[in-house]
């Protein structure tokens, strides 16, 4: 077998070593918390791995997406996934537009069956036969089912692919679903978040590729070793949550002094995200470190939790209207039972009259 | 005045990290000089505070051995003033992307591969040729 | 006699023979009514918390979890909660509160009126203030129209109807005191048509204490105001106030307070007896409607006021005695001074009880389970609690201001064989009157 | 999160709604009953009626010395849930922000370590308590469904809010979720069973206090 088929045969054409394969499995293995020993694992796998086609679909999106995952923290190591995967097609990154584009990804498609992986970031709309985006006179619809139906995985990227996001946010007028509901029994990792740690992306990536399976994940299909812990669980300013210290504003004396952000409204106790631990733009800060409670983008319908500002425990709807309506008819009801026990009092007193009589 | 945003440092309080972390390490010292069995702790996944490392970082402190790597970036070995406890510091960027400690005679890291190793012949051949300015073989496709 | 058990064996009377549906219906109906405000109120808050348990003489004395004051509501309550409560229609509606049946009623006929006394020290052990005697009591309205109360109480009530007294025909009424006047040397007041103090009497002073009669008088007459006794209106015990049966209350009431407005009196006193307190006191006014022209007092608030206004001058006895509260004049009724002011005005030493006042344990034959022979044996095991405090008391006199209490605690002296006499108030301070 | 959505959204507002139609039902259903004038003259000196009444409720927080004797578990086991239930409900700061949100008012809250062990320390009196009603043969005798299903609605929110901090149990949003809905339940039993005792004890003990006091006789 020809070494150059391969990864590793590849760099070595640059002039990189295996130690690249070696030190990129033990940077995957940290990020996704695998022991140590799974690094040359990870190793071994990538460099044996074949170069991953990618075919990548946008839909309602903002992009945002993208910009996390090309502004990774650690760009020499982190790109290097970027070596390890053939993108096929992507919109905003490729040099080819119009036909040509759409070309490409059908080639890609044919010379890769069964094996490419689609990543997709945005949701789709389903409204009115889904004509709030299409691309090439295409509903996103149509495309996904196109590009997913010989798919070997699909990897949703950003919160609105992975469970709607914002164009899902009530009124949801376009009748966004998230991808999760369209790609049938296909395998789907989920990479949530507004935008997502371009860690998860990458840690997630390089696990399939060098393994060749999904990553263990969580109920909601998110790799557990970058969702499996609350924002809250790992943040930095818990003990003050512990020791009852709040920030009541975001100028106060508790602010000042990095008190929890619970009562302004930080969603960390109910967020799964690994923003408190690798935090964002090269490790610099996230955030509740920055002096703002989490808004819970990896979390489904993060839009429509009552407000951003509003403390958990509190109720999420007005109760105003409810409960002068509940307080009205309690004070009828009331007044109508006892109106009744007056008349069955009343039918008693009459009954005795008459027997005194 | 003082800023919103002066106490959005992370508490440096000690946690006592580095103390446990040691007593991991000896455990593995002890079983590597028994049986050869090597090992690492991955420090990334450890919630320390930069003062845990500090501490660490001094009680490990450098020994005879140091090497610098340089592949996707940077890469620092060095031997610990302890024999067989390694250093291994991976950098991305400017930025230490993993860290860790080896236990081990030598770091996998700092071995070169015998695939490499055998292209690395083949190139040598080549690059001995070129030397000589004999040019005979055409490309490989 | 009409004594039957019912199918768990509990012993119940019936009057009447009427079918077992109208039974039920004619105690719903009466229970209804008695739903106002504060009972409703009563209703809604127990807690089950079990804490008028250890109030309950019958409890503590018997062990039988069956006496724990709440549940002798429970066909009350049940009536309650499915035809008056807020939620009545709802658990009509769902069938979630099954109307009462006859068996209920039958098989609570004796813990409503024999393991009872209505002596509401359970309303003081409540920790949300249910006035669970004043529920029983309104409990028994229900009871007495269904035909469901003990033989021996419904034959007073009959009595009553018939003589205007449970112990005497009104006819002999002048002649026993005329005779007693006689036979105790004191001048006798009867049907005069006008006085200012109208004395009324207790069923047990036609009978064994007549003595009480010209006890009265002599007090009466040292102070040389304008009484009488009067035919016209002379029983102040109440027997429709205990069976429940309302019309002969109001009429056991009207009866009194009508003769005394006819003689034009400013007072009316009762006679040594707690019920009659209760009926007359704070339910007379009931019936009229309005507030009364006259005074309403109890033989001992009497003593107490003649005493302290220097009207009577007594001997001083310098010993020792304890004094049992009756229920009614003193837990019900807030008369808890008046006693003992007299008792120190005799120079007795009161030692009182651990449990004295409006705490006072029950004499045990209160609300007509004296009478009520059926209760017997379980009023000889509620005595050993007074007996006990009695004994502890270590005191020459034992005192009470009740002759259904005195009675009460004598028969159960005789029971036990135990050799205590019980004294009245009113009696030791006619003994004692300085001349 | 689409149950706790559920829970702190359609649930809350529901349950709170109904607590309140309830509460209001329950009580004007009582109020609105008439109510038997007393014509016979009070004690001489005896207190206003309203002022016999707030005695009432005061003098019924502690029994008579003679009642403790028997009732002295009841009592302090009594108030051991209640203070601790006062102290979790209204002083653990998630909840006064719940609070607040509805009556606009906050005060100062205690630290969690506090909340937990008091929390830990109400689950263990009530289980007591359960333990009791369930060996007592009066408590047994006198029991209903009413009161098995209020204390369960009472130890629900105190066991699933001891989970959620401890983490005990499934996931933290599921926890939380849980914990309101056993809320839920609570306010929406709280109104048709005995819970609606811290409503109607200000109005018993009053109505006996009004009573007495028209007697002058002591309570």
């Amino acid at each position: 077998m020809k070494h150059d088929d391969n990864l590793a045969g590849e760099m070595q054409r640059r002039g990189v070593s295996r130690r690249a394969f070696l030190k990129f499995g033990s940077y995957v293995a940290s990020l996704m918390a695998l022991p140590p020993s799974a690094a040359e694992a990870l190793a071994e796998g990538l460099a044996a791995a074949r170069r991953q086609s990618v075919i990548w679909l946008s839909f309602q999106e903002c992009t945002g997406c993208t910009e996390s995952l090309t502004r990774s923290y650690a760009p020499t190591l982190e790109n290097l996934i970027f070596d390890f995967i053939s993108l096929d097609y992507h919109e905003t990154l490729m040099a080819v537009s119009g036909e040509a584009a759409e070309k490409a990804r059908e080639a890609a498609m044919a010379a890769n069956r069964g094996k490419y992986i689609v990543v997709v970031d945005g949701s789709v709309p389903m409204k009115d036969g889904g004509v709030y985006a299409t691309i090439g006179g295409r509903t996103n619809h149509q495309i996904l089912e196109d590009t997913v139906k010989d798919a070997f995985a699909v990897v949703a990227v950003g919160t609105c692919a992975a469970f709607g996001g914002l164009p899902r946010a009530n009124p949801n007028p376009t009748g966004a679903v998230p991808i999760s509901t369209l790609v049938g029994g296909k395998p789907l990792i989920n990479i949530s978040g507004c935008p997502p740690i371009p860690e998860a992306m990458t840690g997630a990536l390089a696990y399939v590729l060098s393994f060749g399976k999904l990553p263990e994940l969580d109920h909601l299909g998110r790799p557990k070793a970058f969702f499996g812990e609350t924002i809250h669980d790992r943040c930095y300013r818990r003990p003050f949550y512990e020791r009852g210290e709040f920030a009541d504003g975001f100028d106060d004396a508790g602010a000042r002094q990095g008190f929890c952000l619970y009562k302004v409204g930080c969603k960390g106790p109910v967020t799964y995200n690994s923003c408190a631990t690798m935090k964002w733009n090269g490790g610099v800060s996230f955030p509740i470190q920055s002096g703002h409670g989490c808004l819970g983008c990896s979390e489904p319908d993060f839009w429509d939790q009552g407000g951003f500002y509003r403390p958990l425990s509190t109720p999420l709807g007005a109760m105003g209207p409810a409960l002068a309506g509940a307080a009205l008819a309690g004070a009828a009801l009331g007044v109508g039972a006892a109106l009744s026990a007056r008349s069955h009092q009343k039918s008693y007193l009459a009954s005795a009259e008459k027997e005194k009589e | 005045m003082t800023s919103p945003c002066a106490a959005s440092e992370p508490i440096e309080t000690g946690a006592g990290f580095a103390d446990a972390l040691i007593s991991e390490a000896i455990a593995l010292v002890e079983r590597f000089a028994k049986t050869g069995e090597t090992a690492t702790i991955d420090l990334g996944g450890l919630p320390m505070s930069n003062r845990d490392r500090a501490e660490l970082d001094d009680f490990l402190g450098r020994g005879e051995v140091s090497a610098n790597i340089d592949v996707i970036g940077r890469t620092e070995v060095w031997e610990t003033r302890f024999s067989g406890v390694w250093r291994v510091r991976h950098f991305g960027g400017a930025e230490v992307a993993t860290d860790l400690i080896e236990i081990a005679a030598c770091p996998k890291i700092l071995f070169a591969d015998p695939r490499d190793a055998e292209s690395a012949a083949r190139g040598m051949a080549k690059a001995l040729e070129l030397k000589h300015g004999i040019v005979e073989t055409p490309h490989e496709t | 006699m009409t004594a039957k058990t019912t199918g768990s064996g509990v012993a119940f009377d019936a009057q009447g023979d009427r079918a077992d549906a109208e039974r039920r219906d004619a105690a719903m109906q009466a229970f209804v009514r008695d739903f106002a405000r504060t009972a409703a109120i009563h209703m809604e808050s127990c807690l089950r918390c079990g804490m008028c348990a250890n109030a309950c003489h019958f409890y503590v004395t018997t062990g039988d979890p069956k006496y724990t004051p709440i549940n002798k509501l429970r066909p009350f309550e049940q009536a309650y909660h499915r035809h008056v409560g807020p939620f009545a229609p709802i658990y009509r509606l769902l069938g979630l509160k099954s109307n009462v049946s006859i068996a209920m009623l039958q098989e609570w006929e004796s813990l409503i009126y024999d393991g009872c006394t209505l002596c509401g020290r359970c309303t003081l052990a409540c920790p949300m203030g249910i006035d669970i005697s004043e529920l029983i009591k309104e409990a028994r309205h229900g009871m007495y129209r269904a035909g469901l109360v003990p033989d021996r109480l419904e034959l007073m009530d009959r009595t009553a109807k018939a003589w205007g007294s449970p112990a005497s025909p009104a006819e002999d009424f002048a002649d026993i005191i005329r005779e007693t006047g006689e036979a105790n040397g004191v001048p006798m007041n009867v049907d005069l048509p006008e006085a200012d103090y109208v004395v009324t009497v207790a069923p047990a002073e036609l009978t064994d204490h007549t003595k009480a009669l010209s006890d009265v008088a002599r007090i009466l007459n040292k102070i040389g105001v304008k009484w009488t006794y009067s035919t016209a209106g002379f029983e102040a015990s109440n027997i429709g106030y205990i069976n429940g049966d309302l019309p002969l209350q109001e009429k056991m009431t009207r009866k009194i307070i009508d003769n005394a407005i006819a003689v034009g009196a400013h007072t009316l006193i009762l006679p040594e007896c707690g019920h009659a307190y209760g009926a007359a006191r704070w339910e007379a006014a009931r019936w009229y409607g309005k507030k009364l022209p006259l005074r309403i007092i109890h033989m001992t608030e009497f003593l107490a006021e003649t005493v302290a206004s220097g009207k009577i001058k007594l001997k001083k006895m310098g010993e020792t005695t304890c004094f049992h509260d009756p229920c009614q004049l003193a837990r019900r009724g807030g008369v808890t001074e008046a006693p003992r002011a007299v008792l120190k005005a005799l120079g007795l030493d009161l030692k009182e009880f651990e449990d004295h006042g409006e705490l006072a344990w029950c004499c045990g034959g209160g609300g007509g389970v004296v009478s009520n022979v059926r209760a017997d044996p379980l009023r000889f095991k509620a005595f050993s609690i007074k007996r006990k405090q009695v004994e502890d008391a270590h005191t020459q006199h034992f005192v009470t201001a009740c002759g259904q209490c005195r009675i009460t605690l004598a028969l159960g002296a005789k029971h036990d064989k135990w050799d205590q006499k019980v004294e009245s108030l009113l009696e030791i301070v006619a003994d004692h009157l300085e001349d | 999160m689409e149950l706790l959505a559920f829970a702190r959204g359609q649930a809350l507002t529901f349950s709170v709604a109904v607590f309140v139609l309830g509460v209001l039902w329950r009580l004007v259903g009582v109020l609105a009953l008439p109510a038997w004038r007393d014509f016979s003259p009070p004690r001489e000196g005896s207190a206003p009626n309203w002022l016999s009444a707030i005695r009432a409720i005061f003098r019924k927080m502690i029994p008579h010395r003679t009642f403790l004797k028997e009732g002295m578990f009841t009592t302090v086991n009594g108030y051991v849930f209640h203070f601790g239930l006062g102290v979790v409900v209204f002083l653990f700061v998630p909840h006064i922000l719940f609070l607040r949100s509805l009556f606009g008012v906050s005060w100062p809250g205690l630290p969690n370590g506090v909340i937990t062990g008091v929390g830990a320390l109400t689950a263990g009196s009530l289980l007591v308590a359960l333990a009791y009603r369930l060996t007592s043969p009066v408590l047994k005798l006198i029991s209903r469904p009413n009161d098995y299903l209020s204390w369960l609605l009472t130890f629900l929110p105190v066991a699933t809010g001891l989970a959620a901090t401890a983490h005990v149990g499934p996931r933290y949003e599921t926890m939380l979720a849980l914990h309101i809905l056993s809320v839920c339940a609570f306010l929406i039993w709280f109104p048709f069973g005995k819970l609606m005792h811290a409503f109607l004890f200000v109005l018993s003990r009053g109505a006996t206090g009004i009573r007495f006091g028209h007697r002058g006789a002591q309570l």
